[in-house]
């Protein structure tokens, strides 16, 4: 374990001397082992971030998150800082996580795009530029991605003179791509084939796709303001495993990881366990469901309704293990709340026995449906050189050949201690994405099962005091779409000051576009279900309605009233 | 033959039975299709009697017209009554209710008229769900009508006979013959739009296609006819089934016994050809609509074989 | 009961004077554009009148045929005459109501007068070509009305793709279909003696050269493959009001004239029977698939034109092949020329009503290019129902007339016994889905949907319009629930053509009896008079069915659901015509490529011929003073080879390369351009006279 | 061989486990206000009314996220996570729960206090018995009265015996 850290110490180091080749670098800070935000002039910030990915460029080089923070609390002035958070992914042996930062005025709020080149930038720059006005200069499209279409230019809402309960609203405006000789199939945002509101845009000559258009975060509620504004650290997991109806739990784990880092808490061995026991019970119930869906999307009800009989024993597991049949409400800053007891241990090993058995007799069944192998054959093509632009994660990255994985390269929780295959596929389409995932669940299983062998005793929660203020600190996940990266930096009164979740659809839904073109609306739903988006974990949702004129999930009645009162006193 | 048609009150009984079956049973037999597959999926499933509770519930409800267009609430009524007559025209029992000469060519006129009517609606609604359904409807009945033309080439040169009362009674057992039933039950299949060929009203690709914008009592009635057409389809592959009977049960005591025995060896055929059906149904996945008509077009070229094979007398 | 020749006589030369009135009322009204239009109309439809009730006249009492004088021309009446006569003459009347207000759209052209005259010389030539009994007063009348319709197609003569859909017609029409006929009359008039074709039919001559040139002759002026290729450039470009006619009456004369030629004045043949069906099959399948893929309205018509005309034949070469064989099988037979002659008087109908529908969205909108219509069934409600009948009835939809002539044309090949038609009716049936597909593409493009930006302003065009059209769709409801009206007529023309002298015979045929009235059906037979009540009991169920749920449909506020998508409108979600189909067109993309290769390979012989010849031009300009008039179009040999040409396109871009030097060379001597067409066909008809009289062909 | 329950005449027991619809026990409750504390989305309310002398805890089980936090702060166990889970009502006031306690009047003013008189007791009960007259007389004084009255150092030191069971906020 010490070795591993000090090699990932002289790997940062080696980065850092390497980028001091190509640009100037005004500062370093270090976070931890392997870790550290570099300082650059703003002008400096594109060649920076393309000098890393080119010095790099055998070492699966990913941008991770990309944070624009209101630095204002902080240092004073109308600041902002800019961070790409850049990664190596070799498998463990360069464990390293660099942020590039520089610092932008707000009387000249530009920075240099690096979208035309790391297309996977794309989407960050332009979510900067919404919420906090920090314009991106070169950006190849630079059109709203996150604010609604009736919200005002010029108001950002993540700037901290912004209150949170502000909604202003204007005439509706959205320019959409315009495609000759075309028809439009408004794919979306209520689409049978799309669990979550997203309006993909499909330009088709009869059922040929020729482009593809994207407008979504229509669940963009604003959740990292509200974690800022108004709660306190150790409410935000709670939140935080929200964000997401499936991979909840990655979530939570992921920022308490970020805070732990921030704050500099070690959490118990035992609690590590534990959460690496259920980050893989959620990959195994979030993969089952994913093949599921994949079967129901091709009519093929029957393999649908058998994986799902089997995805339920998971989800009856983790009812017995944390009280929810969604693996929630497990994490704190410091730890678990519920200790695996002996007879949850038999419970989970019967589970993962039957799963195993039981699953395997489905696989051989799918795989032996020709209709069902023939409609994801070869469709929905992602190549290997695209998938590194784009900077997809998790499985759609492994199914193009991209070998990474973050229990492997970045080892948290108790993944370092355990041994694990990572399955790669080299053709890219949606069969291969299926494959990885359908072996992924197997390691899973496996990786459970070890998990339980070697689980030491213990405490399984930290005793956590006050949090430093303006501390940071990075959580990285492998979520079952991949990798998630959570950012925090803590304020004063135990609150975070920024927090900022990305989950892996973030980074694989832009490519979306060029798994489309070419291919026919028939394939459009299974194409994308087969990055398996989600869209609230992409676009962060919480449960106060903060857009104007969307449907009332909660009615405006008294209590709400009371409860947003209540909130702004304790704020 | 002419003089076995019933007439008079016989007649009108008979037309009035058959009737109530035709409108009574295929809501039934998708129940029971449901009930089937949900026993594939170890589900409990829904009641026999939910597809007709689910029709009923339709039937109640008003419906909203995207559209001004008269063919919008126009298409439903006409894909139902074609479907409705398109029954009469087989035979229950000994007889159909209904019969003429060349039959046969109504019948399959009014089949398509189901398809017809939701490739128009489909096509007059501004939207691309619709139309890309009625688009894909559209090219499966083109690759599809020469398939069932080939078959009744060979089942009318066979029998000399363009009736389906002509047909089902004075079919000749042949080498030709027993090659083309298999194509009968592929093209009943593929007409009847089960899975794998359900492309043109794919739920989760285009959103029902052709049906996207019907509610309520129009897509009550449209959701009927297509089942009463699925019941024509099985029913007319179950008589041709089952032609060496209609002499045999023919000549057994009275009519009306002959009518019964003939009449329970069809809902036999048909009973085991839909339990078939869906069981194909429910273990593939969705083709795209292209395979679905390269296939088809393999199989015409083999009818167009077959053809000649009866030509020569085989 | 015989018709009182007298009587006859009296209507059809009212009827002819009627239109030599319209012809000169017109002319004299020169100078005024509507009147002169009006006039015309009001004479021309009168005379049409009159020309209808001929066939009513002579219903049930032309056994054996009348001959009768027309101011001294022998014609002759007979059923087969009688289905004809209707056809033109109901099309004639049809397209009079229609036509004043429709040429409107013309006015930019001035020359309003001219159409006056063109119009009822056009059908009074169709008509005279059905009436006569002397092969030269057919052949005069066939060239007249040739050269009517060619006047009528450059109508628009300041487009030039119009005056080379005219240019290519001319010629076509005289190197494929008046040649090989003058030829064919001269050699049977020389050979024996006479040009009545009653003499000549009684004198049983049977000559394979003679059935081959009546063959080609009406086959190209039919337009069936591989003569096709001048109808789908022709038939547009003309004005609608005139394509009806050419559509829907005009190809109908060359069936007419093949019949009477082939199967009346020479006994029918069964190898001449096979070619004809095999005709038919190739024409309905290449007709009707071209016409898939075309984005064009009148042009996608035009090409089913071609397609329901592979039908007509099909059905008449059945026949042909049956009535041979005697007995029973004639009976067949007879059951089988109905089926086709059913279906020629049908096309007429729907075809005729879809041309003006056509036009009617041409005169509101301007265009018929189906890519940019769409939604005009709220602002054309009546055209918009007009159309969708005729439409369904070409589609073969119970319980219109398409229906039962297809349905009779099916049974006639699958109960043949013969595998050949069971496959060529397997290929009808096919191709009736591709026409239906065809035609649902057609209608909703123009009418579905919403309202396409920029034709907010249409309106529903006038009543006379919509009187024109309304007639004949009104006539394809009648004929199909009613067909009893109109086929004893067609099983007495095809009793003529199987030789039987009473039109009873026929009517006993078992093949026709569920199409006749009740009390023609033996006792015994009643209960097969079922699709009458089966129409109605399926027009009732639906009407039944519509008054039930009518009340419950409300108009949604928000139309048609975008997948939530709805608070900003989104351009272009309907469907294009040109995106319709696509895959299957895909799957036959073969059939168009081989028009493409076929076109490259005789585009390269055509180019190495033009130049030889500019070399031949260039020299001669070198030795004389010649000059520019030969070379100026050498660049047009230059041009490259378009990507995308059609089978027709490659049987015809040679021939018409060679004209459209021979045109261009003209027009370097400044003729103007109607003074030109004028001259090449007077050039052509010389040559024509020339050939006549060189094969001893006297005028008297 | 289905797996399926002929749901809702045949049903399937949540495991011990389960954390289902919250449910408080007014008897238990004291008011404190922890669990409203606690709570991340703000399901559980406290409402003073000064006027007529009613503390209201409102528990708004649409609201919850059944993440238990109240259960794990709630001093009395007053509040528990049922097994409960089935809760579709078509009125939403079903699924709001409401314990209404009387307000401690200050021994002074006689003016309510921003506290219960559950409070009161509890308090009373968990100090030791030799000192609990005297903190009964100090106890139920309203916040102005224990001011001014008392002065710094005495209110100081009952901030510091009884703010925690108290629940007074800044």
């Amino acid at each position: 374990m010490g070795a591993v850290k000090s090699k990932a110490g002289e790997v940062l180091e080696e980065v850092i001397r390497r980028l001091r080749y190509s640009v100037p670098v005004k500062g370093v800070k270090a976070l931890g082992e392997g870790r550290a935000v570099v300082v650059v002039d703003r002008r400096f910030l594109r060649d920076a971030v393309l000098a890393f990915f080119k010095a790099f460029d055998g070492r699966e080089p990913q941008l991770s998150s990309m944070v624009g923070i209101d630095e204002s609390g902080r240092l004073g002035g109308d600041v902002y800082s800019i961070t790409y958070w850049l990664s190596l992914n070799d498998g463990g042996s360069s464990d390293v996580l660099l942020g590039i930062r520089a610092y932008v005025r707000g009387d000249d709020p530009t920075f240099p795009s690096v979208a035309d080149v790391i297309y996977g930038s794309n989407w960050y720059e332009r979510e900067v530029r919404d919420l906090l006005g920090l314009k991106p200069v070169g950006h190849p499209d630079p059109r709203r991605l996150i604010l609604p279409d009736d919200w005002p230019e010029g108001v950002y809402p993540l700037r901290k003179d912004f209150p949170y309960y502000e909604s202003p609203s204007t005439e509706p405006k959205y320019e959409f791509k315009v495609v000759r000789d075309a028809n439009v199939v408004p794919f979306g945002p209520y689409h049978v084939a799309l669990d979550e509101p997203a309006h993909f845009r499909l330009y088709v000559r009869g059922e040929e796709i020729v482009e593809v258009d994207y407008r979504g975060f229509y669940s963009h509620r604003g959740i990292e303001k509200i974690a800022e504004s108004r709660l306190t650290y150790n409410q935000v997991p709670f939140i935080a495993e929200r964000i997401c109806g499936i991979c909840g739990f990655t979530h939570s784990t992921a920022y308490c990881q970020a805070v732990e880092a921030a704050a500099g808490i070690e959490v118990p061995e035992r609690a590590e366990f534990i959460r690496t026991i259920l980050l893989e019970i959620e990959r195994i119930h979030s993969h089952l469901l994913w093949v599921g869906v994949a079967c129901h999307l091709l009519g093929f009800d029957l393999g649908f309704m058998h994986v799902w009989r089997v995805r339920e024993h998971v989800m009856w597991l983790a009812e017995r293990l944390t009280g929810n049949r969604k693996t929630y409400g497990m994490n704190l800053i410091g730890g678990v709340r519920r200790d695996l007891l002996k007879y949850r241990v038999e419970a989970i090993l019967k589970t993962v026995e039957r799963v195993r058995r039981e699953f395997k007799e489905l696989v051989d069944m799918l795989t032996n449906t020709r209709s069902f192998v023939r409609r994801c054959e070869g469709v929905g093509v992602l190549t290997n050189a695209l998938a590194r632009k784009w900077c997809v994660v998790g499985p759609v990255a492994r199914a193009s050949g991209r070998k990474i994985d973050v229990r492997a390269d970045h080892p948290y929780a108790a993944y370092g201690r355990l041994s694990f295959k990572v399955p790669v596929r080299s053709e890219g389409d949606v069969l291969a994405r299926a494959l990885v995932r359908i072996e992924e669940v197997f390691e899973s299983l496996n990786i459970i099962e070890e998990a339980l062998d070697t689980i030491p005793g213990g405490e399984i929660m930290a005793d956590v005091r006050d949090l430093p203020e303006y501390s940071e600190g990075v959580g990285c996940t492998e979520a079952p779409r991949g990798e998630n990266v959570h950012y925090v930096m803590t304020g004063p009164g135990n609150r975070v000051y920024r927090w900022r979740a990305r989950a892996s659809t973030y980074n694989n839904l832009p490519a979306a576009r060029d798994m489309l073109v070419g291919y026919e609306v028939a394939d459009a739903p299974l194409i994308v279900a087969s990055i398996d988006p989600c869209y609230s974990c992409t676009e962060r949702v919480i449960i106060v309605d903060v857009r104007r004129g969307s449907a009332k999930v909660l009615s405006r009645g008294e209590f709400e009233r009371l409860s947003i009162r209540k909130s702004r006193r304790c704020a | 033959m002419s003089g076995a048609v019933p007439q008079g009150v016989a007649g009108f009984v008979r037309l009035a039975l058959s009737l109530a079956f035709i409108l009574a049973v295929p809501p039934l037999m998708d129940g029971y299709s449901r009930r089937l597959k949900a026993a594939m999926q170890y589900r409990v499933g829904p009641p026999l009697l939910q597809t007709w509770y689910d029709l009923t519930s339709l039937f109640r409800m008003g419906s909203n017209a995207p559209t001004k267009a008269l063919s919008f609430t126009l298409a439903p009524c006409v894909a139902l009554a074609s479907a409705v007559l398109a029954a009469t025209l087989l035979p229950y029992g000994q007889l159909p209710p209904i019969t003429f000469s060349w039959d046969v060519f109504v019948l399959i006129y009014c089949l398509s008229m189901v398809s017809v009517s939701m490739i128009l609606a489909g096509f007059s609604v501004r939207n691309p769900y619709a139309n890309i359904g009625a688009n894909r409807e559209m090219m499966l009945v083109l690759t599809g009508e020469p398939v069932l033309g080939v078959v009744l080439a060979v089942l009318a040169l066979n029998s000399s006979s363009l009736s389906t009362l002509g047909i089902t009674h004075y079919l000749r057992l042949r080498p030709s013959l027993l090659l083309i039933l298999p194509i009968l039950l592929y093209v009943a299949y593929v007409e009847s739009a089960f899975i794998p060929l359900d492309i043109a009203e794919a739920e989760t690709e285009i959103l029902e296609g052709p049906l996207v914008e019907y509610g309520g009592v129009l897509l009550g009635l449209f959701k009927y006819s297509l089942m009463i057409k699925r019941f024509a389809l099985l029913w007319l592959a179950s008589s041709v089934l089952i032609f060496p009977l209609y002499g045999l049960l023919g000549s057994v005591g009275p009519a009306l016994a002959s009518d019964l025995l003939t009449f329970a060896a069809q809902f036999l055929t048909y009973f085991t050809l839909h339990t078939l059906y869906t069981v194909v149904e429910a273990s593939n996945a969705r083709w795209k609509v292209r395979d679905a008509m390269k296939l088809n077009v393999k199989v015409f070229v083999a009818g167009i074989l077959i053809l000649i094979l009866t030509a020569t007398g085989w | 009961m015989a018709a009182d020749p007298h009587v006859l006589q009296a209507v059809v030369e009212a009827a002819f004077a009627a239109y030599v009135a319209a012809a000169v009322a017109s002319a004299s009204l020169k100078g005024r554009f509507t009147a002169s239009l009006k006039v015309s109309s009001a004479l021309t439809a009168a005379g049409s009148a009159l020309l209808v009730s001929v066939p009513a006249l002579a219903l049930g009492s032309l056994g054996s045929g009348l001959t009768v004088a027309l101011f001294g021309l022998k014609i002759y009446v007979d059923y087969l005459t009688a289905v004809f006569l209707t056809i033109v003459a109901l099309l004639g009347f049809a397209t009079s109501i229609y036509t004043p207000a429709y040429m409107r759209h013309y006015r930019r052209l001035g020359y309003g007068w001219l159409y006056g005259v063109l119009h009822p010389a056009f059908i009074a030539s169709m008509a005279l070509v059905i009436l006569a009994e002397d092969l030269l007063t057919f052949i005069v009348a066939w060239e007249i009305m040739t050269f009517t319709s060619y006047l009528l197609i450059v109508w628009e003569r300041d487009r030039a793709e119009v005056r080379a859909a005219g240019l290519k017609y001319f010629i076509t029409m005289h190197v494929l279909s008046t040649l090989p006929l003058i030829i064919a009359v001269a050699y049977a008039g020389s050979a024996y003696g006479t040009y009545d074709i009653l003499k000549l039919a009684a004198a049983g001559i049977a000559n394979p050269a003679l059935y081959a040139l009546f063959l080609v002759g009406f086959a190209a002026k039919a337009g069936v493959v591989p003569f096709h290729f001048w109808l789908p450039e022709a038939h547009p470009a003309a004005p609608s009001n005139a394509s009806a006619l050419l559509s829907g009456a005009m190809i109908k004369v060359a069936v007419y004239g093949l019949l009477r030629m082939t199967c009346f004045m020479m006994p029918c043949n069964q190898v001449f029977g096979y070619v004809i069906a095999t005709v038919g099959t190739i024409t309905l399948a290449i007709g009707t698939l071209y016409a898939l893929r075309q984005t064009d309205g009148k042009r996608l018509l035009a090409y089913h034109s071609v397609g329901q005309m592979g039908y007509i034949w099909l059905g008449l070469g059945v026949g042909i092949i049956f009535i041979p064989m005697g007995g029973a099988f004639r009976a067949f037979g007879i059951a089988a020329l109905v089926a086709g002659l059913f279906h020629a008087v049908n096309h007429a109908l729907f075809k005729g009503s879809l041309f003006l529908g056509a036009g009617s969205v041409l005169f509101r909108t301007g265009t018929k290019d189906l890519n940019v219509l769409g939604g005009l069934a709220r602002l054309m409600p009546a055209t918009s129902v007009f159309t969708a009948i005729a439409a369904l009835s070409i589609a073969g939809v119970p319980p219109l007339n398409g229906f039962l002539s297809k349905w009779l044309i099916y049974q006639v090949t699958f109960l043949s016994g013969n595998a050949y038609l069971a496959f060529c009716g397997v290929m009808a049936l096919f191709i009736s889905a591709a026409t239906l597909a065809s035609f649902a593409k057609f209608y909703t493009s123009i009418f579905g949907g919403e309202v396409r930006r920029g034709l907010e302003g249409v309106r529903e065009v006038p009543k006379s319009m919509l009187a024109g059209q309304g007639m004949l769709s009104a006539l394809c409801i009648v004929f199909g629930v009613a067909p009893f009206t109109v086929i004893p007529v067609l099983a007495g023309a095809g009793g003529v053509l199987a030789g039987l002298k009473a039109a009873q015979a026929p009517i006993t045929s078992n093949y026709l009896a569920v199409l006749l009235r009740p009390e023609w059906v033996p006792q015994q037979l009643r209960s097969y008079y079922m699709p009458a009540v089966f129409a109605t009991a399926l027009s009732l169920g639906v009407l039944g069915l519509y008054w039930g749920v009518r009340s419950r449909v409300r108009a949604s506020p928000s139309g048609a659901w975008l997948c939530g998508y709805g608070y900003m409108r989104v351009e272009g979600v309907k469907m294009v015509a040109r995106n319709y189909y696509r895959a299957f067109e895909e799957g036959i993309e073969g059939l168009y490529h081989a028009g493409a290769s076929a076109s490259v390979k005789l585009g390269s012989l055509a180019t190495s011929v033009a130049r030889a010849y500019v070399r031949f031009a260039e020299a001669v300009s070198r030795v004389g003073r010649v000059g520019r008039v030969f070379t100026a179009f050498a660049d047009y040999y230059v041009r490259r080879v378009r990507s995308d040409y059609y089978l027709d396109e490659a049987l015809w871009r040679p021939l018409q390369r060679l004209v459209t030097n021979l045109y261009r060379v003209l027009r370097g001597k400044s003729f103007n351009t109607i003074a030109y067409c004028l001259a090449v066909a007077v050039a052509l008809l010389a040559a024509l006279v020339i050939i006549a009289e060189v094969m001893g062909v006297g005028w008297g | 061989m289905s797996v399926t329950l002929k749901y809702p005449f045949e049903r399937r027991e949540a495991p011990e486990e389960y954390r289902g619809a919250p449910v408080i026990d007014g008897d238990r409750c004291i008011g404190c206000g922890a669990c409203s504390r606690a709570c991340p989305p703000d399901a559980i309310l406290v409402l003073d009314d000064m006027r007529e002398g009613f503390r209201r805890v409102v528990l708004d089980v649409s609201r919850c996220i059944r993440c238990a936090r109240c259960e794990e702060v709630c001093p009395t166990g007053a509040l528990r996570l049922s097994r409960e889970f089935e809760l579709a009502t078509p009125r939403k006031e079903d699924l709001v729960q409401v314990v209404k306690l009387r307000l401690a009047r200050c021994v002074v003013c006689g003016n309510y206090c921003d506290f219960t008189v559950r409070q009161v007791e509890k308090a009373l009960e968990i100090v030791p018995e030799d000192v609990r007259e005297a903190a009964r007389e100090r106890i139920s004084l309203c916040r102005a009265c224990r001011r001014r009255l008392l002065g710094e150092d005495l209110a100081n030191l009952s901030t510091g015996l009884w703010g925690g069971i108290l629940g007074q906020e800044g």
